[in-house]
């Protein structure tokens, strides 16, 4: 079986735009470092959300202008913020009772790698020497009520990122829900990967034949 | 008369001994007592167990105490960053031992240790490699790792304002660690940008009751909140910061 | 958008079912929400347990709702007052059902619900009879007992002032079990004297965030504060107070 | 052997008194319901200390004119009382963390009972059909850094509350250091009650007479 040509997917604000849409008005998220945050700037109009951030405060706003940064309002990858209306602040052990206490209804990850049950690798990749580090990761992979992860489906060099099981040191087990790639969505369910969208110029064949996984295709039943 | 301070960040400091366990304030440059870092570079405390997030930034504060050969072993959540070149290399020279405990246990075991509750079941990092050799246990139907209290001698700190009676409030997301490692250090030093009068904090916002501080040292306001070189990977949209800043106003 | 006011205290019950076991907040009058615990009595839910450091005062509030016989189950730190004549008799007649908890105990175990944490070992109340029956553990040479998180159904907490996010702050010590109990019910459900505009609390004065909050609603100032008629005890130097105050002088 | 007379002692504001000299400058204070709330009218002039109520609030003030009370400031008897400069509010789980986590210097507590390895049994009675109570005592008796008992040196029955094992239900085990009583003061060391001061028309005979203990003259011993 030879694997098609790679199709075109969506850019990363194309898919921070999807997941954003995905996010109920209301609702209280955390945005993971790197490229979820980039999910802020795509919410909805008239969708009003609370923007938790681990270094404690409830009520993150968008980039300041650079001549109103504040070295003492930043968000958890260390980059300036501001605070909208509503915001508080809290010190860290009530920032991570409010994760760990099922407070944060949904938060947005980078993956190394999602296994069809919901494991979750994404802070380590094992290398030999490197510094490990894991920062806020593994809770809010167990703490937020849903873990919505954002990712490429596959690596530069054309890995899956969504595998039978992860190689990777694990985050968190059986804790993802869904997964936003460039080339579709996927719903984990009952242990398998369920395709809700194809993005681009993917086609589901391209994607079985991408993926070693049992793919149940979710547009089909809900077609049905 | 209660009195907690200090003239000098020397004063301050002068008691702190070698192999002392430290917990240093701050997620990244925010919240980081930097003019009392320096003054523990000048102290000369070393063979220190350094409890923060994160392992230090750029070449100051604690980047520059580890520099010093004073940090023995660092107990962190987050010590590899773009600018964390400092501990990179000691690491992988083996001349500093490296602790990884999650935020959010790191945060809960500093707070237990404030509050007299030695040991905690969490489900935080359950079936990962930061799991591995801890007690664990069923609870409601979920699995737990024990997890213990996480005391130090010292604790340095930095809030904006104080009083006499160790009083504290915190500016913004500076406020971090700051009020959980005052509680958990048997000396807690606090370094503050002004020292007010007694009564001058409202009852109500005060953030660290005095009780859990005991000295406190104004720095002034500190320079590097205006002048740019926003050391700790301050960025906007990802991108570094080159140009001065004003404080007032963001909001 | 984010709106958690409820425009009456009806509103903000009604889905309140029987056997719901309730969080309420106060320490004796300071901090109990009277109005929505009147809202409760009204809204008829019944076989409740009800979580408050008392068990009522004099014949309104708490006190209301046990005569009513809606309680099946109290747990408290400190039931037996001088005037908690109500359920007193409840007590004797076997008609409510009694588990007392040491307060800090009692704080830790609703504040781990809220914050993840299943179970921590506590050294309180260890050699008592309030430790008999509970798997006790020597930790760092000193024996202490493992105590469970404490979560609820619903919280019902007053506040001083809210907005419409559920951001909360208190006045004085009517502080006490609000803000935990906030954090480890279901719902919470939060009476204020008054609603203000998103923005207008300060926030590094807000001390409970509005995550942990569902519904708001303003009872207007508490006319129990003036009346002179000060339920739950309030005494000067162990006297009654017999006479009409006002609040503002006190500092 | 017949028992004395019983002697003159010191009345509850002279004991009182008698606490509040021994509390050190600076300290922060618990004190609890009833009899020790007096300690507070005692301190001496020029001492400062921190009086923690554990209803959340450091900075504790004397009791109001009745014009000024306010019933959302009390302190943990309900009593009406005000807030001192310096004073700060906190929720309950700070404030017995501030005494399970030992950041309260001492504590003055009342007493049915104090067993000379320093047991306190102050809550229970163990009376049938009494309704029992704990509040925030077995937190201060565990968690305090100094535990003081001032009470009566006998019940008004004459039994000595002072005794080799308590028989009423324990609030705390071996917590007691110093005990302030109408008729004496002693400090608790090594298992056994040592008598520091003498107070009233007391005297030694009548105390070893009155008391089944083993008790050591501690004035003695600070005489040679």
């Amino acid at each position: 079986m030879t694997t098609p040509q790679r199709p075109t997917g969506l850019s990363r604000a194309e898919v921070a735009a999807k997941v954003a849409a995905a996010i109920p008005d209301g609702a209280c998220v955390n945005l993971g470092i790197g490229a979820p945050t980039a999910v802020a700037d795509h919410l909805p109009d008239g969708v009003e959300i609370m923007l938790h951030t681990e270094n404690g405060m409830l009520g993150m706003g968008a980039a300041p202008a650079p001549e109103h940064v504040d070295p003492d309002l930043i968000n958890a990858g260390k980059q300036a913020v501001t605070a909208v209306l509503g915001a508080s602040y809290f010190h860290h052990a009530d920032s991570f009772a409010m994760m760990r206490g099922g407070h944060v209804d949904l938060c947005v990850l980078g993956a190394y790698q999602v296994s069809q049950r919901g494991d979750l690798a994404n802070w380590s990749t094992g290398a030999p020497g490197a510094i490990p580090a894991v920062g806020g990761a593994m809770d809010l992979a167990t703490g937020a009520r849903e873990v919505v992860v954002m990712t490429d489906l596959l690596t530069r060099d054309g890995t899956p990122k969504l595998v039978q099981d992860c190689t990777y040191p694990l985050t968190g087990v059986a804790c993802v829900t869904r997964v936003f790639t460039d080339h579709g969505a996927f719903t984990i369910t009952d242990g398998r990967f369920a395709l809700d969208e194809i993005y681009g110029d993917a086609d589901v064949r391209w994607l079985r034949a991408t993926l070693d996984l049992d793919l149940v295709d979710a547009r089909q039943e809900d077609q049905t | 008369m209660i009195d907690k301070r200090r003239d000098t960040v020397t004063e301050a400091l002068e008691d702190i001994h070698d192999g002392a366990v430290i917990l240093v304030g701050g997620f990244g440059r925010a919240g980081q007592p930097v003019e009392l870092i320096d003054g523990l570079i000048a102290q000369g405390a070393r063979d220190l167990t350094v409890v923060n997030n994160n392992a230090g930034n750029g070449d100051t504060g604690l980047a520059a105490l580890l520099a010093a050969g004073r940090v023995r072993k660092m107990v962190c959540s987050f010590p590899r960053q773009h600018d964390s070149w400092v501990f990179d290399g000691l690491y992988r020279a083996g001349e500093v031992e490296l602790e990884l405990v999650p935020q959010g246990t790191l945060a809960e075991r500093i707070r237990a240790a404030g509050a007299g509750i030695p040991a905690f079941y969490c489900p935080t990092g359950v079936g990962t490699p930061l799991a591995e050799g801890k007690e664990s246990r069923v609870i409601d139907g979920r699995e737990h790792v024990l997890e213990h209290a996480l005391a130090a001698d010292y604790a340095l700190i930095a809030g904006l304002a104080a009083d006499r009676w160790g009083n504290l409030v915190f500016r913004r997301t500076a406020r971090n660690f700051g009020p959980i490692m005052a509680t958990a250090a048997r000396t807690t030093i606090a370094q503050v940008d002004e020292i007010v009068e007694l009564g001058a904090l409202d009852p109500e916002a005060i953030v660290t009751p005095g009780v859990h501080v005991d000295r406190v040292v104004e720095v002034g306001e500190r320079p590097w909140l205006r002048d740019g070189a926003f050391v700790g990977g301050v960025t906007v949209n990802g991108e570094p910061l080159s140009q001065p800043t004003t404080k007032e106003a963001t909001a």
